[in-house]
């Protein structure tokens, strides 16, 4: 069957270029371009014909030989320093090298003995737990967070979730700062609130911290006169 | 066949259970009950005699290997030292405030859809989370944020380290 | 502290995970550091002789008791369900992970040549690779890089026991 060549047995278009240049015995340093894009397209026609979806990838690669194919055909200019000239196929190649050198890589981990298949610990028996000490390590990984984070939202009305953007990380830092400030220090002015702020960004979010903070009715700010300084309390102290 | 016993002990080993000898001649039809009790008997006797750190045990109907009695006190140094994790609900719990910190407790449990005192409490015990203050508003609610040790545990410069949105849809987490 | 071998092959039984020797040293302050690196020298040589069904390999910067690879056919009998398989497209990102880390995520794609949404958040739910933070450039994207449990998993020391480190540094990609 001539066929018999299915797209999850390649893992990408890389893959499948490699592919193609071991089994035409080719020098990856000197690649016989019109020869490897028509083989190529070919294989993504037979792809196509079985009603296999392309990933976009594969098309873009497919444009990437194209390119460097008509480049190739581009009559070489007379001048001898052309002769220094990029070859149009040098960033493809290296990328094919690079390619290579972790498919390898993945082949020798591949091989390695991987506990619970090849090796095993010792089974995991209940063992008494003593009790534990007071400011303790916690065992905690940014993953778990994040999912658990995820888990809520998706179980939640997407209406009623706001977009956690960067924006609203970093007034979260922002708010968190001020009302750590106010915890020691009991009011402050608006010019020392802004005194850390050195960039523009961060003057801005200062401010839309402030704001958020008093609409949420956690802070207060008083002006004792008419342009007089405008100091920030805690709402409730 | 040549290494019965080395296989019975790795059985042993591997089992979340003490392994009755019955269980260990299903898992091995090339040996006979015989030759398996057999084998059985020189482990416990090799382990016996050797004077390491371990016995092989005839407990709860079956065959386990475990660390002698007389060793606890030094096991016991070992399991205290072993950071606890978080459970999902103090997790689910922290992850809310850390995203939408200063939050209160209200809309914490408006988010999970249950009562998060529990958790809740376990956080702030842990200093992950502390109070930051009350909102001016009926009933006066305390409010909620994460702790520099907090960053800390999860190796985090700031909160603006936290992935955002989008990057979690990047993952298609 | 008349057997300070005993003690030693006790706790790394009874510790769910590689135990390094500094972390001995700490439980057992009774010993000094040659002691103990003796001691271990002397176990491992032990297990190696004893033609058991055990070896105690030294993996993920720690000691860790494992059955004997050739014995695999026989647990694999014990343990019901599957065993953990990795995908071609989790296992090649999982190497250029291992190799490049940290690494972001486009660096890889780069390599790969393909999207790598999908292997990468199933390698960060195996608790194989984890995000180590940003990346101090526009658009700070989060960088990812092994963990201890990949060493464990994999039997590796530590990253400088990965197969052919050196050749690939060379070609200095």
């Amino acid at each position: 069957m001539s066929y018999e060549i299915k797209l999850e047995v390649f893992q990408g278009p890389l893959d499948l270029l490699l592919y193609l240049i071991k089994k035409n015995e080719i020098d990856i340093y000197d690649i016989p371009i019109a020869l490897i894009t028509r083989q190529y397209l070919e294989h993504l026609d037979k792809l196509r014909s079985l009603n296999l979806d392309l990933a976009g990838e594969y098309l873009l690669l497919a444009a990437t030989l194209i390119h460097i194919k008509s480049k190739m055909l581009l009559p070489a200019e007379e001048e001898p320093e052309t002769e220094e000239e990029d070859d149009p196929r040098q960033e493809l190649v290296e990328q094919l090298l690079a390619y290579q050198t972790y498919k390898e890589a993945y082949l020798k981990i591949a091989q390695l003995p991987v506990l619970d298949k090849d090796v095993f610990k010792r089974g995991n028996f209940p063992q008494e737990e003593p009790g534990r000490k007071e400011e303790e390590k916690i065992e905690a990984n940014l993953f778990d967070l994040i999912e658990a984070f995820q888990r809520i939202l998706s179980s939640w009305d997407q209406a009623e979730i706001m977009e956690i953007d960067r924006e609203k990380i970093n007034l979260a830092e922002k708010m968190n700062e001020i009302l750590s400030s106010l915890e020691v220090k009991d009011g402050l002015s608006l010019e020392e609130l802004l005194e850390g702020a050195k960039t523009r960004r961060r003057l801005v979010y200062t401010f839309l911290a402030l704001l958020e903070l008093m609409k949420q009715r956690i802070i207060k700010a008083y002006q004792n006169v008419s342009f007089g300084p405008i100091r920030v309390y805690l709402s409730v102290a | 066949m040549d290494d019965l016993r080395g296989i019975i002990e790795a059985l042993i080993f591997a089992s979340d259970h003490p392994l009755p000898a019955e269980k260990i001649g299903e898992l091995l039809p090339e040996a006979t009950g015989p030759q398996i009790k057999e084998a059985l008997g020189q482990l416990v006797e090799q382990y016996r005699s050797r004077a390491g750190g371990l016995v092989l045990s005839h407990v709860a109907g079956g065959y386990q290997l475990r660390t002698k009695e007389e060793l606890a006190p030094w096991i016991v140094r070992l399991k205290s030292g072993k950071p606890p994790s978080l459970s999902t609900a103090a997790l689910e719990t922290l992850a809310i405030i850390a995203y939408r910190q200063p939050i209160v407790k209200g809309d914490i449990e408006r988010l999970r859809g249950v009562d998060v005192s529990a958790p809740l409490k376990g956080l702030l015990e842990k200093k992950l989370v502390r109070i930051m203050g009350r909102k001016d508003v009926p009933g006066r609610p305390i409010i909620y944020g994460t702790t520099r040790r907090f960053l800390e545990v999860f190796g985090l410069k700031d909160l603006s380290d936290l992935p955002s949105q989008r990057e979690l849809k990047d993952l298609g987490i």
